[in-house]
């Protein structure tokens, strides 16, 4: 038996998906003509500014396309499900958002994506686009601190997007917007918990197996395997599990300020992420860290896949003032 | 008897037929370790270089305009690891017989080496990461050790496809040092490796169509 | 089996939601001291305006309290799952929100609210707070056209909300404001189609049952059945069996306005609504019917149910002022 | 003998321990034409009841009062319909009783077609329109007949449970015409409305605890 979805071709879901995006947002968001998947924010690139292009797989909406915007990305490249985009509209979207001062990429630290984004980045060289490159690496679930830019880029993305996007729109040239950035990723920190699978369009079956009593910590967008395998716990066992993996590493002291992000993978409701957000509270209370803003909600998704991700961004004044920035994309509005 | 444009037109037909086959089975190796999408990759890359080549005057192109064709298109359908890996494997496989209109057998074992030799080049992959370099190497250095013992093109290739079979195999005792799959550490024992899987699958329909 | 969800004790989640709830957004949000569940907009109420009471069933979420905020509802009184709040917190919100000049209730038309309404519009008369009531009725999937006051509220709460909420914050009066919550009814049609089903945090069963091929037409968001089950179709004919019924009764003229939501009902993915949304602006550029605005998203919920929902606002020029008036909730921002 | 506080409390106890058996039943009946949380709203309520009670002083406490506190712990756990619906019964018994420190048959009876009455007042329903009135009012009737005939308490709450079986099992004929299953048209025939399932439940526990 399939999975049920509400699609129409699984090979046509992505441009679908697309052409249903530009309907709704005709007023934030336009393709270049030629490259259907490079999204373009109508309002942000402009001269003199460095260009943020971000990207990678379809299959977690509201990221990356939401994340388009004044004061936020100026273009997404948009991949398959799952897949990286291919370095033409990677290109593509570099050549769009060009200002003559730079274009950033910035992206998920995967395999496929970092070999096709360094393609393109190439092919902008060639160009006279200088291009640089943060990968993001917030999953503090998918390998040793000490190999810290070995790990996956998730959810996190929201923030450290944010960052690079406010200094961007602040018109920081590119070694700062770099810095920025790469602070910001250094200073984000994120762990899922996945309760069940989701499932790829073309082939509507369950991207992993998992017991009818179990979760996986540590799991990863696209459902790559985690940490470990258990028992599903409480609501206040998962999110201490998870609180503790990344206070670890992040090592408040009293006092600190952080952003907190309590994300759904895809089916799993407000109403639990609100319950997990009450004990990350409690937590940080608990520990003398001060919540200087909270999202929860749908923000890095896969699919339909059931679970959430915790992510802490540990603010410092500059950072915050990154965060605290306006942006306006057609998903949502922050700052 | 040489090889030239049409025999490998013929020749990625069989591997679109043969890839499409065998898509469901390299979608749940992903699964396991991975992303559950290999099997879609793959076909839609070879799917696209089919309908890229079926559109190509192949009385007027040499095989080197033609695997650069196939680069190009596999590249632009997939993005994702394969992407890039495959294209530049089509890539230096044009550069190693450019300028002939038809391939001797050692031309062919050439352009199967520099295969091999994209894919490390582009995934910086050494043998032993659990990756499709695991298949893919030893595959090109057995296609290589039987055309210089003077074996025939045929006899190569079948050497080499049972090269890359062992290599696939091994990769279950491997831990995954690249791609997805590296970041599972011990949990990543048992399994073959997707990429590798379908090296086998795309050397065995070589082997079959040019031999 | 029990179904899987990250909750501590099924009898607290609603509670322990809303502690999450008031961490998340302090400065949109508080509760009304000694009544947890009444939740007032820090920056709505205020004197000589109309106060606008929301509310009903959790489980919805970001329904109700996510349309609590300046430029829309200044309180909603929270139920647990699926079921009305008892008239106490109702009460309390209705005293805290009242500015002198009468405060409105409304809230989807079911008979448990409609009882625990009534009997709070009762109280708060003694209290000599003048209180009217406006149904929201937009679920065309769930009486004949003929019996529209017996239609249940959905997703469509979101723009009759908004407009009434603006109306309220443009300091119109009680009977102006009762008119234009009645307009913007009566411009609301929303049905919806529902996969599969979700789960009570209390039972942990899933609430009805269907087949591994099947849809439903028309399902209300409590998993009330609706219209019809047939196979599931693909977006395309989805949409259009949803859209045939909605334009059938709105009947648009060529040239007219309309406001488009496509609503997840929890766990479809935005991939699946944005394909959906692509066949809406298909089917109204056909008939040369021109959108104003589109919202795409989890809007109206019924926990992790899959499905998903498509509401037509039919503006004039005075709902669309009343939809465009800025508004500022926790949960998201229009406007 | 007669019918005091405590004896009341009893009651409310043992309605609690029965509805909170028949929860899962309940929730499923309301899965089918409703939204399938009747039996959690059901237990809700009478628990909240029962620990609203445990904290009077019984010796200090008359019917009356015993009755509105309980209407009160009701409605105020519940919302849902069963909340306004059980608590304006509550509160009707309760004025049924007012003044009256020891009930006698008649007053219990009395009592018992008040809640039907209430139930009544505050739902707008009829007899045949598929809801709790279809169980209830046909036993407050049967056991106003009972009473009527000199019949003693005991055979007249017997007569309410029978008459309220009937009642319940006749919605099964019905379309629903209130309430959430309202919409459902001739979807809803064939399946036992849940309230009126539960409102069996309810007067059995009554029933037995009276008797
Ligand atoms: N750096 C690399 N070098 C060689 N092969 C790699 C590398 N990274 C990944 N692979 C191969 O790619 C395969 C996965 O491909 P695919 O599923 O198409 O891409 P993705 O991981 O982007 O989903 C792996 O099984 C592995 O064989
Ligand atoms: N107007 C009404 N009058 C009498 N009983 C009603 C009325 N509306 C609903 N009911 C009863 O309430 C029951 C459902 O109660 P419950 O599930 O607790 O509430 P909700 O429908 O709010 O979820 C129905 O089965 C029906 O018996
Ligand atoms: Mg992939
Ligand atoms: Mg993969
Ligand atoms: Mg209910
Ligand atoms: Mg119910």
């Amino acid at each position: 038996m399939q999975t049920k979805k509400i699609i129409n071709d699984g090979n046509r879901a992505v441009d679908e998906m697309l052409e249903g995006i530009l309907a709704a947002h005709p007023r934030h968001l336009r393709s270049v003509d030629g490259s259907p998947r490079s999204i373009i924010a109508r309002d942000g690139p402009r001269p003199g500014k460095v260009g943020l292009v971000i990207g990678g797989g379809s299959g977690h909406e509201p990221t990356f396309l939401g994340f388009v915007g004044k004061g936020l990305a100026d273009a997404a490249a948009v991949g398959n499900v799952f897949a990286s985009p291919p370095p033409d509209p990677i290109l593509e979207c570099a050549k769009a958002v060009s200002g003559g001062a730079g274009v950033l990429f910035m992206y998920g630290n995967y395999a496929g994506d970092v070999m096709n984004f360094d393609m393109a980045a190439e092919m902008a060289g060639m160009d006279d686009i200088e291009v640089r490159t943060v990968l993001t690496t917030d999953d503090v679930a998918s390998a040793p601190l000490d190999q810290r830019q070995k790990r996956r880029g998730v959810a996190g993305n929201f923030f450290i997007f944010k960052a690079a996007g406010a200094a961007c729109d602040l018109m920081l040239p590119l070694d700062e917007v770099e810095r920025v950035a790469r602070k910001a990723n250094d200073h984000t920190f994120t762990i899922g918990v996945a309760l069940s699978p989701c499932s790829l369009p073309q082939t509507r079956r369950p991207n992993f197996e998992i017991g009818g009593d179990e979760m996986e910590i540590g799991m990863g967008i696209h459902g790559e395997p985690g940490i470990a395998r258990g028992k599903l716990g409480t609501a206040d066992e998962i999110t201490d599990e998870m609180l503790d993996k990344i206070l670890a590493e992040m090592a408040p002291k009293r006092g600190d300020k952080v952003a907190v992000l309590v994300n759904s993978l895809g089916s799993t409701p407000l109403m639990e992420l609100y319950i997990m957000n009450r004990r990350v509270k409690q937590r940080l209370d608990a520990i003398g860290v001060s919540i200087h803003a909270t999202w929860v909600g749908n923000y890095c998704t896969s699919l339909e896949m059931a679970g959430a991700s915790v992510t802490l961004f540990h603010l410092d004044e500059e950072l915050q003032a990154m965060l605290d920035h306006p942006c306006d994309c057609a998903m949502f509005r922050a700052g | 008897m040489t090889i030239g444009a049409s025999d490998l037109k013929r020749m990625f037909d069989a591997i679109a037929v043969a890839i499409e086959a065998d898509r469901d089975r390299l979608c749940q190796l992903d699964g396991v370790i991975g992303d559950a999408d290999h099997g879609i990759a793959m076909a839609l890359g070879f799917n696209a270089v089919r309908d890229a080549l079926a559109s190509l005057d192949l009385a007027a192109t040499e095989p080197t305009g033609l695997l650069n064709t196939a680069a190009k298109s596999f590249l632009n359908a997939v993005g994702a690891s394969s992407g890039p890996l495959y294209a530049t494997a089509f890539m230096r496989a044009a550069a190693a017989v450019k300028g002939k209109a038809e391939l001797a057998d050692s031309d062919v074992v050439a352009l199967f080496q520099a295969m091999a030799q994209g894919i490390r080049d582009r995934g910086k992959a050494e043998t032993g990461e659990k990756t499709m370099v695991d298949a893919w190497q030893p595959a090109a250095e057995a296609a290589g050790a039987s055309n210089a013992a003077g074996k025939s093109l045929a006899e190569s290739l079948q050497a080499a496809l049972a090269a890359a079979e062992r290599g696939a195999e091994a990769t279950k005792d491997m831990i995954a040092a690249k791609g997805r799959s590296s970041r599972l550490g011990e949990r990543s024992l048992g399994h073959m490796d997707p990429g590798a899987a379908s090296a086998v699958t795309v050397i065995g329909a070589m082997q079959k169509s040019l031999a």
